[in-house]
């Protein structure tokens, strides 16, 4: 199981130095299979030594990821990745860290670390796999499930307004905030890498299918027919425009989006970095099929990472003390008296 | 006042303004400040504690606090309490009860007189005694008028008062005497065993270097306070205790939290791993982190987690990452980690968690202190999931356990629970400074070279397998939760696997047993009528009842176990030498269930669950039935 | 410790008739007392027998309050009480159940269970009192400690961004969310009551001083003498004014709030009751020194209940199938045999 | 084929098509279906169960999962096997080995093959052996041809093609074949055993009532297996197997976990309580929660919770406000319960917790079974916190044993642990369906009498303190995890109070000892060389392998126990009756050590861990090498 022979910086990496020796485990026709091709595809690009690579992981159909993937990596208990990211990271910050994790294990169990590790602001790129359901346990409705869902747990429809894991991350101060979708490779593979371009927590949601419990779940907007009409692809800079045939676009009233038709006055244009995150936090909130639903980057904006700024108390103590702290010193203490 | 071998001849000795007043010398003082949580109780133990310390007396403390959250001024419930037991030769613990007892109002006295020894002294303010502090404390009569105190040397003094006089001299105003009243009781003991307020009076003017009225109207309430003794003539003598004949070496004064914190970076330093410490607050496992924190020029990263699970598992990380992952938590605490602990049982990776434990079950009494964790420490986690387990036995002892956790979590790549109380946190002693060169050599390195590697090879000595951290070029492997194959770590559902695995992982615990010294036992080694076995905390009161015992000749011997689990091997064998077997737990009976099941010998129980350490005597006479077979 | 003698309902019940016989162990000063009585206040005014309301509370200063009110009540475990209170909601609708929990308890531990409470959407009110620290542990700092806090555990001061509570609230779906002060009990005690009177669960975040370990946090805008020019105060259908010397007002620049004169065109008009969220979530982002800080109401919409969909699923169940279900026709099942 | 006392006389029996063949009688015979995950054979063995237990067979089953993520189809990760041992005569256990082997492709085979009998039927797939799927299982030969298995009455059928076939001529099309070549090898089965298919005929008609060409495809692969398999000549007997001499009365199939689900409802009815569940999904104990959300009109409220924590916590709160409260989970969800169960112990509320036990430690292997959480479910929380434990042995028993728990929770207000397993949740038996009548009465009332109430006044005969609920007038009181103080309950830090209270609590758990019948002892009740101590799933396993014992004329007797806390009175003079003691236990001896501990017997362990269940004839060897006393 242990990586083949050493790399080292410099050395040109490909996709098949990503493959390990384990068979893929999903169902055939899982949309987990397009994510991992394109991590797979990315990583070679980052200019970043395989060993310096850790994948952590939850547990989940999503959270096998890992053993697929020939870097360091980590299947650990469900919900806790971000907890356990967050120590690897401090611990070793020159590591660039993924965590892959499922609307069960990120949204239900893992909730809370979820939003710690975003306000945080750890250095790491957090891949939610939302299939709108719990795969691996065979079929319970997840925290994503729609509002009326007939599933094993809910025989007669859920009861439960979902969670919408954009708008989480965003209350949650995270830094970057994308969506991205296993049937879009192409745009899977550029919000890979806005994403593990950003430094600071990167989240990005990947709208993911489940053939066996909740097929189509997307289908309503990310169908290869209608995507074009019910998708919104944000691109910063350029005004929020959807719909191929009839192309209209988002503008506001008072703080509520509208459509309105293409170059209307008023139409926004899309600049994930502002500041003030209420523009970002409104487009998290467009659903379909009020309105189209958008894919791409929410929000980015820079801030000190956590453990930059935890490594500079360290360094700023030891400049402070004028090097680092003496041992005997310390056991000594400040007050002691000798016996002779 | 009754002190332990009081000698008999008075001593002449020069009090501060020229009279004379006889010194007698005492062997042993134990003396407890009590008064409301707003009155600086703690801070006064505190400082008598180190005055004493540089004195050279062997001490031991015990504060004991109210409930974590402030309660109403003058009620029984806001009484907080610090003992300090001080002597000329060595002791164990800070004194079954008190000899001298400072109330410094009604409630104070309420809750803590029935202690006093008899014919122990009482310093009361007696301006306190109100009617309504009295019925807040919920005395009908006033104590210090109904004859209820004849049994006891008591001294009532106008404390507010003269404290507000002294204070007033200095600041023009009497408004922050009430903060200062700690300082003139203070003073009278100072006054009263001989002490010198000078390092009070050096650590007063450091606290307050920036406000010099605070600086002196605390100086002046301390002096104040000793001149008053000396003065007034409430005490017709007053006492010196010798310095205890400790062997040479310099000391300093440490809680067990304090050694505890100095056990884990030392550990960083020895093994040469970067130190990570994940934790989330609790009583009383908090004032580590607070201990830890500042030391940032140590390189000590501190995490404040969300809660307690990501705090074990930020900690699985971070060891993940080739670091020295400690996290310290209380009962509550450990009852959520018990998921991320098997994750590191089952990943083998080292982690140290130091369990502070406090009087449960559920939220239970915060601020008291139990043994009542072993078993969950065990056993508190799904599947065969065995880690080590080692618990200190005095408060410096933490510092040395802290150690021999670090070196077998990283020699056994196990994760290693070490089990010390909110008793011997906060209990304080004086403690030989070691020399860097007695410590031991755990230094550890990270696996590196990719020949031969894959994750779960084993170390044939120990069982460990490498510890092979990312960022490490050709070592890329993938672990996890799952069961794994033997040698290569990868997912396996094969049966004989797992029960190879299960067996593994128990035979690598069970190996630390060939690490460990052969078991001490106090006493007659070679076996006699009764052996007593403890663990952890109660090491100061198992020791002082057997050596009482033993100077009445009685076959009592004394195996205090600082290994847990794996058990050592020689403990059986001990066991068997000794006709009975009494085990001190405060508790119901943990670690006797283990040594019944392990050896099936009928070891008996001596058990007590209140929330207060044992008392020498409660030993002494647990002893005594045991060997009349009483019991 | 129990009640003294029975209320039924249609009795007329006063303050006196909720205080316990429990000495109340917060510091003196603490903030806590003033929502003590706040509550105390309003309780007789909802027309509740007292047998029917019930504090859940968990661990911390605030968690204590159970104790302190004449009513059912329960100090459970740290961080759980928005579960336990849904068990109890949900085994017995009828109950008005009360929430109290702290920054530490509401925030940290127990984030998770709060979001997910929220979304269900159960009808309990939640009291999160906001001191900005851990009191009952002695001072470390919360989730809500300003960045570069310094306290016991962060002598060199914190590194993480503050969660902003009622922004979560808002993107966890609540559908009542508002803000109130300890230091202005009238306005609490309004809080109070619209909270009370919504049906679904009303998240209420009182800002509370600690004045042993976090004095005067919320000083800077709450102190008597600058609030009325640091507060903006929430009035449904009113304009969103503040500053009683220089009234100014809040309007918007695209999806961004600024500060304008009074009666400036594009003054923002609060509405609470909005179904897109946009608006109560850039309000819940205002924050001092850029913005004043809101009181009141962010937030009220209609939404059903999780308990009242539970029981009505249960009513239905038994309607459709002509009867609650015959237990020995359960167990006797679809398909047996007889041995004779 | 070797069925266990196969009779001597070949009997004649009509074909389908009217020709006639020998049918064999024969007393037992265990099959094993195996194939890829997604060929169904859960579905086949269902099946073949239900019809088997119309018939009134004794029967019992295991289904055998593979990890519970879909593996690539061929591999050997992928294969899932359905076990069904079925009888004349009473069995305990699903058979040690199957005499009949179904392989649906290379992979079951290799995966299977070990466990066949000697002589054993096989059925193979032809259709499957093919270069690729060889490749995928591992083969390097094929196994159908290399002689490998000479040492079986190999049947090869090209099931694939003949399925195509059928479907085909009913669908005019053969792409539904893949789906149903679970049917064609059932429809074999039913024709070499006898059976009607007419079962499975009804139950796709059912199931695929709004899809006549389901029914049509599914209906026409059956009955093609079955006209094969009698015309073809490729048997030269059937069997039959008589009736099982099962005492009167109306019987059920019914899993564990369908039992349990049952119990649950039922202890709702019978306590009178409103019915609350609260879970989080986890393998294996996720059915039960699919069992229940379904029967809303039986007025079960399910509560799918954010996580195990939420789930026992709701748990309490719907407790404190008077209902059933029931949660189920697995080890990795137990870890996280521990606070919230301790909670429970606290305020003294009742909640039942159902462990459907897995593999561990940690992730573990999550469809593979284990008894490895009995200390969890004793110790897995801080501080003394006792709680009942009961398990069921079989699966039928998961009805009556949660029924158990009900009544012990309610009557003690106690958390109580129901501890069943994988195996034993899975596994099927014919089950006795009770009438009404026969259910103990174990109704609950809540107090509602406000005269002499306290929160903690107690009952004097169990101990219970009064479940008081929300909403009922004048009992409006406070309860919460610190410390209570005896009979008020208020909050208490007084150290005897909390001695007390601990004394309480454990003697309230030890009071239901009270209220148990005496144990029974299977074999000689009056002592003899060996008893061999069982808890929960083993119970089949170790009926039968104490059965073939005392057939030899040894002196084994069996006790198993229901209750493990607190443990029968009458045990340990139980186990002073024999020579020697022996646990068999699928964890590393978690029962034995709590009874060398209580006891001071030297019960010895007979102990396996690879996530299966015993086999009668590992036990029946533990037992030989017991009483040879050469373990
Ligand atoms: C503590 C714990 N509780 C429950 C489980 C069971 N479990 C495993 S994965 C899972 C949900 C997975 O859902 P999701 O994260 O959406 O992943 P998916 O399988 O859909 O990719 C659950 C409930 C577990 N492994 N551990
Ligand atoms: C499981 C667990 N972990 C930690 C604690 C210790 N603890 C008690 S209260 C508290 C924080 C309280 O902070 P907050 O909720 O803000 O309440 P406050 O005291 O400020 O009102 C902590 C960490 C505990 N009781 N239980
Ligand atoms: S169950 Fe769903 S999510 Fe899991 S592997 Fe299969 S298709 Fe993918
Ligand atoms: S510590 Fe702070 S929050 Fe707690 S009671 Fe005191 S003032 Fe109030
Ligand atoms: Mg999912
Ligand atoms: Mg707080």
């Amino acid at each position: 199981m242990s990586g083949k022979g050493a790399h080292s910086e410099g050395e040109v990496l490909t996709k098949a130095d990503f493959i390990t020796d384990q068979v893929v485990r999903w169902c055939p026709g899982c949309g987990d299979y397009s994510i991992l091709a394109q991590v797979q595809k990315v990583l070679p690009t980052l200019g970043i030594p395989k060993e310096k690579i850790v994948f952590i992981s939850g547990i989940g159909c999503s959270s096998r990821f890992p053993y697929y993937v020939n870097t360091y990596g980590f299947h650990t208990i469900h919900g806790r990745a971000p907890a356990v990211a967050t120590g690897l990271k401090v611990a070793n910050p020159e590591l660039c860290v993924w965590v892959v994790t499922g609307d069960g294990d990120g949204l239900s169990i893992g909730g809370n670390h979820l939003i710690h590790v975003m306000r945080r602001n750890l250095d790491i790129n957090i891949l939610l796999f939302n299939n709108g359901v719990y795969g691996l346990t065979k079929g319970q409705y997840s925290p994503t499930s729609e509002f009326g869902k007939v599933t094993k747990s809910s025989p007669a429809g859920t009861i439960e307004s979902p969670v919408n894991p954009t708008s989480i991350a965003i209350a949650a101060e995270a830094s970057f905030v994308a969506r991205t979708a296993d049937v879009d490779p192409r745009h899977l593979a550029w919000t890979l890498e806005q994403a593990a371009a950003h430094k600071g927590t990167s989240f990005v949601e990947i709208l993911q299918n489940c053939i066996i419990f909740n097929d189509k779940t997307h289908d309503p907007f990310l169908a290869r027919s209608v995507r074009h009409d019910r998708v919104l692809y944000l691109e910063e800079g350029k005004p929020m425009l959807f719909g191929s045939e009839h192309p209209r676009g988002i503008a506001t009233e008072g703080f509520a989006p509208k459509i309105v038709e293409a170059n209307s006055s008023g139409m926004l244009v899309h600049e994930p970095g502002l500041q003030n995150p209420s523009q970002a936090y409104m487009l998290s909130q467009l659903t379909y099929p009020e309105f189209p639903v958008p894919l791409g980057v929410f929000r980015r904006v820079a801030r000190p990472t956590y453990e930059e700024l935890a490594h500079g108390q360290v360094d700023e103590a030891i400049h402070r003390a004028g090097g680092p702290g003496d041992l005997g010193q310390l056991i000594k203490g400040k007050s002691s008296w000798t016996v002779t | 006042m009754t002190p332990e071998r009081a000698a008999n001849r008075p001593m002449e000795h020069p009090t501060q303004d020229g009279k004379k007043l006889p010194v007698e010398p005492v062997d042993r003082v134990t003396i407890r400040f009590a008064g409301d949580s707003g009155d600086g109780m703690q801070l006064a133990g505190t400082q008598f504690t180190d005055t004493t310390a540089l004195l050279g007396n062997d001490l031991a403390t015990f504060p004991d606090y109210p409930a974590e959250i402030r309660a109403p001024a003058g009620t029984l419930a806001g009484v907080s309490a610090f003992q300090i037991s001080f002597s000329s030769y060595d002791i164990h613990t800070p004194g079954d009860q008190p000899s001298v007892l400072v109330a410094m109002n009604p409630a104070a006295l309420k809750v803590n007189l029935p202690d006093l020894e008899e014919g122990g002294i009482l310093l009361v303010d007696a301006d306190t005694f109100t009617q309504g502090n009295l019925s807040k404390a919920g005395y009908a009569k006033n104590p210090l008028t109904d004859g209820s105190l004849a049994g006891y040397r008591v001294i009532q003094v106008p404390i507010t008062r003269l404290t507000t006089n002294a204070v007033t001299e200095v600041s023009g105003g009497g408004s922050m005497a009430a903060q200062s009243r700690n300082l003139f009781s203070l003073g009278i003991m100072y006054w009263l065993f001989d002490r010198d307020p000078i390092h009070t009076i050096r650590w007063i003017e450091g606290k307050f270097k920036n406000n010099p009225d605070l600086v002196a109207v605390n100086r002046a309430a301390l002096q104040a306070g000793y001149n008053y003794a000396a003065t007034a003539e409430i005490f017709t003598s007053h006492y010196s205790i010798k310095k205890a004949a400790t062997p040479p070496g310099t000391y300093r004064k440490i809680s067990g939290n304090e050694a505890t914190a100095l056990g884990i970076i030392t550990a960083g330093k020895l093994t040469g791993l970067p130190l990570f410490y994940g934790a989330y607050p609790i009583t009383p496992a908090s004032d580590i982190l607070h201990a830890l924190a500042p030391l940032k020029n140590y390189g000590v990263l501190t995490f404040q987690a969300e809660d307690e699970i990501a705090a074990i598992t930020a900690c699985v990380g971070a060891s993940f990452g080739g670091a020295l992952a400690v996290c310290a938590t209380a009962g509550p605490g450990l009852a959520l980690k018990g998921e991320g602990i098997g994750l590191a049982v089952m990943v083998e990776l080292p982690v140290i968690i130091a369990m502070i434990q406090r009087s449960g079950p559920s939220t239970g009494m915060p601020t008291k202190s139990e043994q009542s964790d072993l078993l969950m420490a065990l056993y508190g986690r799904n599947g065969e999931a065995p880690a080590a387990v080692v618990a200190p036995s005095t408060p410096g002892d933490c510092f040395w356990t802290m150690i021999e956790a670090g070196r077998i979590a990283t020699t056994y790549m196990t994760p290693t629970f070490f089990l010390s109380d909110g008793y011997l946190g906060n209990g304080v002693e004086p403690w030989a400074i070691p020399s860097l060169e007695e410590l031991p050599d755990i230094r550890v390195t990270h696996r590196s070279d990719p020949e031969g590697y894959t994750p779960y090879v084993r170390d044939p000595r120990t069982l460990a397998r490498p510890w092979a951290i990312p960022g490490t070029p050709g070592l890329e492997h993938r672990i996890g939760g799952l069961e794994k194959n033997d040698i290569t770590g990868t997912v396996s559902y094969d049966p004989t696997n797992h029960q190879r695995m299960v067996d593994l992982r128990a035979q690598k615990i069970a190996r630390i047993a060939d690490s460990l010294p052969p078991s001490q036992v106090d006493g007659d080694s070679q076996g006699g009528d009764l052996l007593v076995v403890g663990w952890g905390s109660t090491y100061g009161a198992i020791t002082s009842a057997v050596e009482r015992a033993r100077s009445e000749g009685r076959s009592v011997s004394h195996l205090h176990l600082r290994h847990l689990n794996p058990l050592p091997r020689d403990v059986g064998e001990i066991l068997g030498r000794f006709d009975k077997v009494l085990v001190p737990e405060l508790n119901t009976g943990q670690l006797r269930m283990l040594l019944r099941a392990n050896y099936l010998v009928d070891a008996k129980g001596l058990n007590k669950v209140t929330g207060r350490p044992f008392m020498i005597r409660e030993v002494y006479r647990g002893i005594i039935s045991a060997l009349e077979g009483t019991r």
